[in-house]
């Protein structure tokens, strides 16, 4: 034990049903029987990419399109394994303001976090489904909760994860009409969120990346099949969570964890090309990324 | 005759390091409206005490302090008080120090302050009324103090060692000033000095207190005609008021 | 006088009833759902299921808090002094302590998590951030703005001019100084709490965001509850002491 | 003399030359990655490049700043003055002044937006919140401290509880009223920054988070650089009213 | 002989309200070891700033001032100075206050305080040394400076109206008690009062100094053996010299 290595990984929010499978290896153990004493560090949103690039932590939780940010900037960073095969997210909104498909999207008000990536997503969709973009409206919310905000009747609908706030509506009783992004188009079926680490991880520590992804493959096939343990693992780790939620939220992620993949974690370079691309192309990278740098699914299926 | 300020059985202490330090005990005075009357007696012996229960800053006291018919408790007497420091602000010039009490009661706009300039440069001050009280010196610090004393409301003065920091000339300049409006207006004025030959030329009696705990332990009458005339300190009268007070004074 | 006091002592309680008891009923009669305002029932009822893990929490921001502000408390009794001391110290420092106060933390945090890793460290180090600058602002302007009449009367007597400093200056700088020291004790717990955002793994903040980030609004609230707690106590501890360092009378 | 006064001068400019170049040598000297900190010509040349939509989001946040330091000005003073005045609203209020600075900003500000809406109003309400509380604590610590010499004067006087107020406390309390005003100006525009968070679409909060968020680190170094100016003006701005408000000789 | 204080045509100018204000000119004040000198003037003069200049705090002046052989524009001189305010540090009690000059030159611990007792019930100060400066009447408070001025180091004191605020009989107590020390201990002494027969009573030597701009006037030794007996003030000589000094004051 005292000889283990010391390995840190950097979270991308609160601790969620996203991370079960790192507390199910750090709890099970799965990570000690390779050597490694894991601290799961919870960060300020939107910095553990940096973090991991600079070396303070190992690994980190990042999203496909933050990496191809970092790399677009010449962040040497890169993604080990989409944690969720689809993306989750999508258009939420209360069911009486009947906002089914992204046509309906015309003249309600949409509360987003002020991102100009949400306005071009919100254009092309709407341009898609042969709605007027000029319609769209955006009122910047920042970082409110999706209930608080829809209560003040001032947003009609805003973009959350299925798998979390999805069941906390469902919780609630609370019904909502949920379009999900990468089922209404393609391009936005990118992976979120990812397993990151620094490109000098892979070229002088590869072993350690090896046993890291190994321990973390096995957390979350537990989470895959035993749902229901792993979110009590979840909760013993992490008792502030909402018990009901992380269980709901677990039952549901176990069948997207994998999905139609072949192996729990695969990355598909279509998907990053596709999305870079988009990114491009929209203007929010200045070049072009070498998509086959940004990911690797190497250290899977080991 | 009517009584400006009526004290009667006065005690008054003071809590110090736990201890109970009596200050005044059983003090009497009655001053009738319109006297000049001095109050001498040794340092901390209350003097300064007896002036700022009467001006109704001291609430803890026994006995009774009427002035002008109302007892202070009830409501706070008008009276002008000049206190022993001289409590200039500091961010105030002169002029604007001098003029507070105007300011205060409303009736710096309505009052003629022509009348000020003349006084401002009988007191000496007329380069200075621009001055702050840190450039002037001690003795112009307590003129300006003095200033801003006649112009407070009451009629009754309290002038607690006006003059203590004054050369020969000024202070006799300033008696006679003093004299000179206390005649024009006959305010009752209560003077504390140590000064046992300003008392006598001043007053129409003098008050001679004991060491701490202050009691009156002496009051007499001056029996000089008015307007005075400096002159009167060489009579034998005048000597033999000093001898008295001094023997009164131990000295 | 007695009685005014006491109903002066009483003010704040009354007040602070009347305001949970309003509270209360507005949610009920509004029927306000949980998650916009829970009412103070249910934050009690939080409060006392999450009391053990709230505790834990605690005790990593307590310990932040304590550590910072007496980091911070000592580093601005120093930098005042040498800066009042040394004018030239004074001139280059000043600006660079204003410009530590005006980078955001949140660009801070990520940095500070690079430089000083995930231990208490960085934490500490925030919490000093935000607690030094009141202290130091207030102690030196304290410090400064003093009549020089009593700094002349100990130059007269040969003073050096740190004996002037001490022997003078600083007694009359006391009640600057303090409301220097009561705006950071406001702070430090706050800070503390902002100061897990570099990454933490318990603390009042860890619980925040977790709590806010389940829509757990009630234990949400609890941990605001204590924040508050803990802030109070700070303040009152620094209003305390400052009645007996300063012999005064009091005018309030 | 003369001379003296000079190298005080230069002393910053010098102290910043300095710096500036040690900075740029060693990001040259340990090729220290631009995402980590960029060189002082990188973000020099992010500023050129972002800078009219750099002073376009400039222009919001000032906005906000401006309003909120105003507002919060007027709030204390009055604040301030009637709790002087009227000791039960000290106590009462007191306690909740404190309060709203410990429950942390990032809890505040959703809520505010909810309460108060998506336009300039909460922004300018979180800068009033970070701004009134020094402002207020300094303001009444010098409006109680006072010695009660001068007060007996003017009770004598027979001045009102108002006059004694105007005339005495407060300009006796200017050097502490002063010290809360510079540490809420090095404060402001931070404040500002973190109010763009509950949901703006201009600001100089916007552009740091979207530097952020894409990785610009240069261009968030701009950000912050701007911030760093606008708040150093600010401070200075007030620490040149205060000399002349306060007729002293300077000890500094 | 040789000379303590050796002050040669010393002008001095504040600037007040933009405009030169002359407060002395051309001043030239020689003062012997060991004698007692005394400086008499009109409020406003410019004594105190005389004192202020000798004690080093002003230092724009022309002229030259020459303190024990040094000029003090290189070294601060050594000089125990009563400033005219009191200026108690109102955080300390009166035995902190008195005995700040020890502490500051280090010597509190080495000193024998035993004496301190005695001076101060000499001084009337007995009940009052835990008290604070707020609580000391204005005499004490004066009382408590001298007190303080007497342990500062130096062989010259200057004394700024030393005795204002204080009672014919404490007065004379304290003149006695600084005659006495004095003739013991033999320092020089520079002493401004508004007084003239404490002026002829304590000095060798007096001096007198014309309105602002302050110029020296008059200059007379004062022909009394010591020790001095009080009595002298009723020999003619005393007489004549206090009429020779009033009229130089123009009194
Ligand atoms: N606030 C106070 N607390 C305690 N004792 C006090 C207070 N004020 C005055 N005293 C004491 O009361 C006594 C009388 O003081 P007071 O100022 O009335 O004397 P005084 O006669 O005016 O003397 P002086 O001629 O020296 O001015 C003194 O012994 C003083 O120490
Ligand atoms: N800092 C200053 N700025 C401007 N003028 C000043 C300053 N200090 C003193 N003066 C002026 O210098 C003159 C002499 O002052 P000083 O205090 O020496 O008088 P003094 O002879 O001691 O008078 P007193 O007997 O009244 O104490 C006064 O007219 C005063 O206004
Ligand atoms: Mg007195
Ligand atoms: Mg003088």
């Amino acid at each position: 034990q005292a000889d283990d290595l010391k390995v840190t990984i950097v979270l991308d929010w609160t601790p969620n049903t996203n991370h079960t499978g790192l507390y199910v290896a750090l709890s099970k153990g799965y990570f000690a029987e390779e050597g490694l004493d894991v601290t799961i560090i919870q960060p300020q949103e939107g910095t553990a990419e940096q973090i991991v690039a600079s070396g303070s932590a190992q690994f980190g939780i990042g999203y496909q399109e933050s990496v191809t940010f970092a790399r677009a900037e010449g962040i040497p960073i890169i993604s080990l394994a989409a944690v969720i095969q689809h993306n989750t997210s999508g258009f939420a909104s209360l069911a009486e303001k009947e906002i089914t498909s992204p046509k309906d999207f015309e003249n309600k008000k949409y509360g987003g976090w002020g991102s100009p990536i949400e306005e071009a997503t919100l254009r092309y969709l709407m341009e898609q489904e042969g709605a007027d973009p000029e319609k769209l409206q955006i009122v910047t919310t920042g970082d409110a909760d999706f209930f608080q905000m829809s209560s003040t009747g001032e947003v009609d609908y805003a973009w959350i994860f299925e798998g979390w706030t999805g069941i906390e509506a469902r919780l609630r009783g609370i019904e909502l009409n949920y379009i999900e992004l990468g089922k209404v188009a393609e391009v936005f079926d990118y992976y979120t969120p990812v397993i990151i680490t620094s490109e000098k991880m892979i070229d002088e520590n590869r072993e350690l990346v090896q046993k890291f992804m190994k321990a973390v493959e096995r957390g979350y096939k537990f989470c895959i099949e035993n749902p229901e343990e792993a979110a009590e693992i979840l909760l013993k780790n992490v008792p502030e969570l909402d018990r009901e939620l992380v269980i709901e939220s677990q039952k549901y992620l176990a069948e997207k964890y994998q999905d139609d993949a072949e192996y729990w974690g695969l990355q598909k370079q279509e998907v990053w090309e596709r999305y870079m691309q988009w990114l491009f192309e929209n203007g929010f990278i200045a070049e072009q990324v070498d998509v086959t740098k940004a990911f690797t699914n190497e250290f899977l299926n080991q | 005759m009517e009584l400006a300020v009526d004290i009667v059985n006065l005690c008054k202490s003071f809590t110090l390091n736990n201890k109970e330090l009596k200050v005044l005990e059983n003090v009497n005075l009655q001053a009738e409206a319109g006297k000049f009357i001095s109050i001498i007696g040794p340092s901390g012996c209350g003097k300064s005490t007896l002036f700022r229960t009467i001006a109704g800053l001291e609430k803890e006291y026994t006995g009774s302090v009427i002035v002008n018919g109302n007892d202070i408790r009830q409501s706070r007497p008008y009276i002008a008080y000049m206190l022993q420091k001289d409590l200039l602000l500091p961010w105030r010039n002169v002029r604007k120090n001098i003029v507070l009490p105007l300011e205060l009661s409303g009736k710096l706009k309505n009052t003629d302050t022509g009348f000020l300039e003349k006084m401002i440069s009988e007191f000496g001050l007329e380069d200075f009324v621009e001055a702050y009280p840190d450039e002037l010196s001690g003795g112009m610090r307590q003129r300006v103090a003095l200033l801003r004393t006649w112009l407070m409301e009451g009629s009754i003065m309290l002038l607690d060692e006006p003059f203590g920091a004054l050369d020969a000339l000024t202070r006799k300049n300033i008696q006679d000033w003093l004299l000179e409006i206390w005649e024009k207006h006959r305010k009752t004025v209560l003077f504390i000095t140590h000064d046992i030959e300003e008392a006598i030329y001043l007053s129409d009696e003098v008050y001679v207190m004991s060491p701490r705990p202050g009691k009156i332990i002496e009051n007499i009458n001056i029996n000089f005609g008015r307007p005075r005339r400096r002159d009167i300190v060489y009579t034998s009268l005048f000597i033999d008021y000093k001898r008295w007070l001094m023997s009164a004074l131990q000295v | 006088m007695k009685k005014f006091i006491n109903t002066g002592k009483l003010s704040l309680p009354i007040s602070f009833a009347v305001l949970i008891i309003a509270w209360e009923s507005l949610v009920y009669v509004l029927k306000t759902p949980d998650y916009l305002i829970p009412a103070p029932s249910a934050v009690l009822q939080a409060l006392i299921e999450s009391f053990p893990v709230l505790m834990r929490h605690t005790a990593v921001t307590l310990l932040e808090v304590i550590l910072g502000f007496i980091t911070a408390l000592i580093l601005s009794v120093v930098m005042s002094l040498l800066m009042v001391r040394i004018k030239v110290l004074y001139q280059i420092l000043w600006p660079y302590m204003i410009i530590s106060q005006t980078v955001p933390l949140y660009i801070l945090a990520p940095l500070f998590m690079i430089w000083f890793g995930f231990g208490i460290l960085p934490k500490v180090l925030i919490v000093v951030l935000v607690c030094f600058f009141p202290i130091t602002v207030g102690f030196v302007q304290g410090l400064t703005s003093t009549e020089p009449e009593l700094d002349e009367l100990l130059q007269v007597m040969r003073a050096t001019p740190s004996q002037i400093l001490w022997k003078v200056r600083v007694p009359q700088a006391m009640p600057q100084f303090f409301s220097g020291l009561k705006i950071a004790a406001a702070y430090s717990v706050t800070g503390a709490v902002l100061s897990e955002w570099v990454g933490a793994q318990e603390g009042l903040g860890i619980f925040l965001t977790r709590s806010m980030k389940t829509f757990k609004t009630a234990a949400l609230f609890a941990d605001v509850l204590i924040i508050i707690v803990l802030s109070l106590l700070l303040f009152y501890i620094i209003s305390h002491l400052e009645k007996k360092v300063i012999r005064r009378r009091s005018l309030l």
